[in-house]
């Protein structure tokens, strides 16, 4: 089978095929045999000749997977052709939700609909975990909307306000 | 000694206090908001009662609650670990007034050493020197400002009941100083219930370095060596050491001396930490007074060989202290690292949510001090810290080899944690060469990754292809892919797949 | 220094090896057979050689293919651990002929001192006391009960070449003789391929004390203090400690200065261990040596605060050590439990199986050398040993109390363990007492529980009543019970069951 | 509901009821109100009055759950109907089977059929992790038959001699 991935963000086409017990591999133009034995779930213990790997891999939304290798820590994103599509829309210009990386309690809006907003200028102040923290504007431009009030509770990825 | 204790706290300072308590005969209290009712502090206590809500102002800073939970279950004294109520002299009154007993110091020498303000008043009385700066808090921006002018800008702003970076600004100009003021004040008032912030000079580059002291009631106070607090981020630490590199044996006793010389004219016993900043030419300058057990406290346990939380404890009792200045030997090097729950790939921000899974690293000169277990909802109302990972080894270089490989096995799934960024700081050579300041990490660290010194390019595709590989199998064995085949791994006689872990039955 | 490292074991002693290689930037080289494939051991080494099948005598005392491993990976070095063949003077020899290094003594004094006999005749030679005994291998049992006569029943069958209990039997008397004669040479045959056993008098209630010595090439030898071992089942030690409560700073010299006379006339470099038994009268009596590092290194590690493993490596990359006699320092004590997978309820039988659970206890002090984890299934094949649990604390008193407190958070679920029996063990008013001889064990436990020295009633009601209602609710909420309700507990909003880990999906 | 029980051997009735999230217990004449919370599979956090309660209970076969407890580990068996008869029938007399409590191999076999046996002897040897253990009569009386050779592979619960 033929995938995409990406490793850190490199980009890397993958063809990986299991026959006798062996997982073979092709990574750009460097190819790998390889034994694999599964010790525990999400722990894969790779043999490639004499050498042996042990990835830890976690992230059960496959486009961030987390894989601890030798005491490193890569991010793999294993990409199919719909995603290929979103990433493309993705990376288009107009509108953009400004989105809380994570739960917390809305401590401060510093801006309203309609005020001029510099890239990477605060918009909104959530706290969680005990800090304050200000999340910025991904871009130049205006924002449209502010979708939270002071005071507010949030959770990850919602959306608090709306710039172009 | 006491047979119950109450331990107003949580996470893991609460459980290293229970560990204590069980060492020494004592019967462990827990206090638990509704969020942390299956917290590990809770599990690892012989009676937990429960004081509130999730939110710290509703729950664990809530006096009255507290003391009537020690009062309720028998509790014949309380230790309030750090953050919280431990430096609230309010609170060690409230204790006294219960005929309870607060492992840390009295009222007064708290509310003298626990305002910055003050404390650097007491400081300076006692001959020990100080950084330029205000001594009582300001309170409008034009204020500031004005204190500011005088003083020299950059300036910091400190929260005057403040600790661990919390209401803490670094201003380098007039007109940054609204805004952050009005930030710190909010942070103070959110962190401590007191928006008193205060203006300092702020010193390049300096070294943060503190000494640990112990207090009998007997009058007698003894300085535990010196602890490197200078790896900051945010104003926060994330990485201590005991010994500093910087410090000899005279700097040692210059330090040790000044810091008991304050705590003594204070009137202080139990346990207690002299923040200094030191400048590159060694001067010392009296920073702050922490009234209570700090976080990094285990580096000098490993390396003076003595246990702080055990000593504390006694001399609350009303123990005597059982050894002298001369009995303190420093043997070795440690080193703490603080487990964040913060994204470092993401400019550190918070990262609550379930732990999947948890390997906590062992073997030769390993201690983990950790609040957390595999299945439990990090929640977003708390401090961050998850656990502290400390190695001791004969030396500092070696120290730093064994905390290379003590992170390389330790594993937290399911949340991001400062884990990644702490391997990219003991591979550094800045951090080898001990080449540390408070703004260290800044320089090295660039909002996601290290600041690259080189590495080995071969190697590196080669394990990213691995790590690729790894990640596809585990796809393909949990998520099917469209237009893949959907089995995951076929296993085969000889090479099949290693048992997973049974599922229980039911 | 070797760039690449070759570790002839498996088990907890491959772990901390590796553990010490990654410390020191040496990569890690493991070896492996069949049923180790997925071995703790071979999931922290960077390379892993298949070497035979599950059989030790098919595998990891395979001397060829050892050495073919580490020829084909390129290592330049190999240390044996201990047990499989760590003290077999062939091996080192033959590691030598392939152009390779031991972490271990020349093969020349391994062989004087690895023979029993012979190193009973090195003992007395050097000058030091031996126990009453033969000095070569007894064959038959009529050959056998003839020396037994002269020295006098009770007596001890030991292997010549052996260790750790194996191949070693008590003879009460003349007619136990030829079943424990052909018992000990079966065991004897089967650990170390050398049937010879021989005779030495028994002694009533020794403590078991031994030394450890570190020395280099250059022909500096020093003894790091000594370790308490009497605590033994079956001859095998269970529980060791650091100092020995009996030792004083005039028999720790005069023992350390025997130990290293012995082992300078062998010609000894390297870590090795001159083994004592000291009688009532504090009358010491050489008794074998090791010339290996030994299972109980960690409490010396502890105590004089260097890491062994270090220092042999160093020793065998030919550094000379950095340190004298004089600096060597003893601090604090360390107590260490050596975890086997056999159930202390039914004789110590052996018990093999998938270990479902682990959690293993940290906090200060506390140190954990594992060679398991959960979902591993330990093997029939090899020794019980899992994992070995260390303590430190500033006196030995303290050092049990943290014990306890360790052995409480200890869970190794799926197989029986010896943890249940180590916590009644540090709950034992003799043990704490110090009353240790090899003897004490057999007294202390009946074979099932120990012998009770009386207990709280009430509160053991009590907590059996929880247990039982703790067991009822997993069975109500795994296995339906006929007649019973099918479900588990119905969560309710407010104390609804708190949510288990989450499946992985797939 | 109503059980019986063993714990550590001693027996006991016990009910047992939910009802508000609560769970009621009874235990002879003891009664208990808890709160229950399961932080991990296997882990019962019992809350009774102020005192916390960490129980870890594991062993598939309800017959022989091991609970650990304030550092204390409790044998609990679930006793049903059926079993009951089952232990009434064990009691008896007669042949008995000499059962390998562990996998291992089979080094020595000490009698043959026939020869007589005294309660505690040894039958078989049987290595397993490096140690050789004598599997020893539970009874005296004779060996009706050995089902196992020298160098023969054992698996655990098998069945090694009979004995009457």
């Amino acid at each position: 089978m033929k995938y995409e991935a990406k490793i850190d963000g490199r980009q890397v086409a993958i063809t990986l095929e299991e026959r006798d017990g062996m997982v073979a591999a092709a990574i750009d133009n460097r190819t790998y045999e390889l034994k694999v034995v599964q010790p525990e779930q999400g722990v894969y213990l790779i043999f490639f000749g004499d050498d042996v790997y042990e990835a830890d891999v976690w992230g059960g939304d496959r486009n961030r997977l987390q894989v601890k290798l030798r005491g490193r820590l890569f991010e793999v994103n294993i990409i199919n052709r719909k995603q290929r599509r979103a990433a493309t829309d993705h990376a288009a210009e107009g509108r953009q939700n400004l989105i809380s990386p994570m739960p917390g309690k809305v401590v401060r809006v510093l801006l309203t609909a309609g005020n001029e907003v510099e890239a990477g200028q605060g918009v909104v102040v959530v706290e969680a975990m005990k800090m304050q923290n200000e999340i910025k504007s991904p871009k130049a431009g205006r924002v449209v909307a502010v979708r939270v009030n002071e005071g507010e509770t949030v959770s990850a990825n919602q959306v608090l306000a709306v710039v172009e | 000694m006491f047979k119950k204790l109450l331990i107003a706290n949580r996470g893991e300072i609460a459980v290293r206090i229970a560990r204590a308590c069980r060492e020494m005969g004592i019967s462990p209290v827990a206090v638990y908001s509704d969020i942390d009712r299956a917290a590990l502090h809770v599990r690892v206590a012989d009676q937990a009662v429960r004081i509130g809500t999730a939110p710290s102002n509703e729950s664990y800073l809530l006096i009255e609650n507290i003391i009537s939970a020690a009062i309720k279950t028998g509790a014949e004294a309380i230790h309030p670990g750090y953050g919280f109520l431990s430096e609230n002299a309010d609170f060690a009154e409230a204790v006294e007034r219960a005929g309870l007993v607060l492992v840390g110091p009295p009222a007064s020498a708290m509310r003298m050493m626990g305002s910055k303000t003050s404390a650097r008043r007491a400081a300076q009385a006692a001959g020990a020197p100080v950084v330029p700066g205000t001594t009582s808090s300001v309170d409008s921006a034009e204020q500031a400002q004005a204190q500011a002018e005088t003083i020299g800008y950059p300036v910091m702003l400190k929260a005057a009941s403040g600790g661990g970076g919390k209401g803490m600004r670094l201003v380098p100009s007039r007109q940054d100083l609204p805004s952050a003021l009005s930030l710190a004040r909010n942070e103070a008032l959110s962190s401590f219930g007191d928006p008193s912030v205060y203006i300092e000079k702020y010193i390049d580059r300096p070294r943060h370095i503190e000494i640990q002291l112990i207090g009998d009631r007997d009058g007698k106070m003894i300085y535990l060596g010196e602890r490197e607090c200078s790896l900051q981020r945010r104003h926060q630490k994330v990485m201590e050491e005991c010994p500093s590199p910087l410090v000899d044996e005279d700097l040692r006793r210059r330090m040790g001396e000044a810091a008991v010389g304050i705590a003594r004219s204070a009137g202080y016993y139990n346990a207690g930490t002299m923040e200094f900043l030191v400048d590159s030419e060694k001067n010392f300058y009296f920073l702050e007074m922490n009234t209570r057990l700090q976080v990094e406290h285990p580096v000098t346990e490993m390396v003076v060989g003595r246990d702080l939380v055990h000593l504390q404890i006694r001399v609350a009792a009303g123990e005597s202290l059982s050894f002298s200045q001369d009995e303190v030997v420093m043997r070795g090097a440690a080193i703490e690292c603080r487990i964040y729950a913060e994204d470092p790939s993401n400019g550190f921000l918070p990262s609550p949510g379930r732990i999947s899974k948890l390997i906590t690293p062992s073997g030769p000169g390993v201690r983990d001090d950790s609040g957390v277990y595999a299945g439990w909802d990090v929640p977003v109302y708390y401090d961050s810290l998850l656990a502290k990972l400390c190695v001791w080894a004969e030396t500092r270089e070696e120290a730093i080899n064994r905390l290379a490989r003590a992170l390389g096995e330790y594993t937290i799934e399911g949340i991001r944690t400062t884990l990644p960024f702490f391997r990219a700081v003991v591979a550094s050579g800045e951090f080898r060469a001990a080449r540390l300041d408070t703004g260290f990490i800044d320089r090295f660290w660039n909002g996601e990754s290290p600041v690259r010194e080189g590495s080995d390019e071969e190697v590196d595709v080669k394990l990213a292809d691995i790590a690729a590989i790894a990640a596809l199998l585990h796809a393909r064995a949990t998520v099917p892919v469209t237009g893949a085949a959907p089995a995951g791994l076929t296993p085969s006689n000889r090479w099949k797949m290693h048992g997973r872990l049974p599922q229980r039955r039911g």
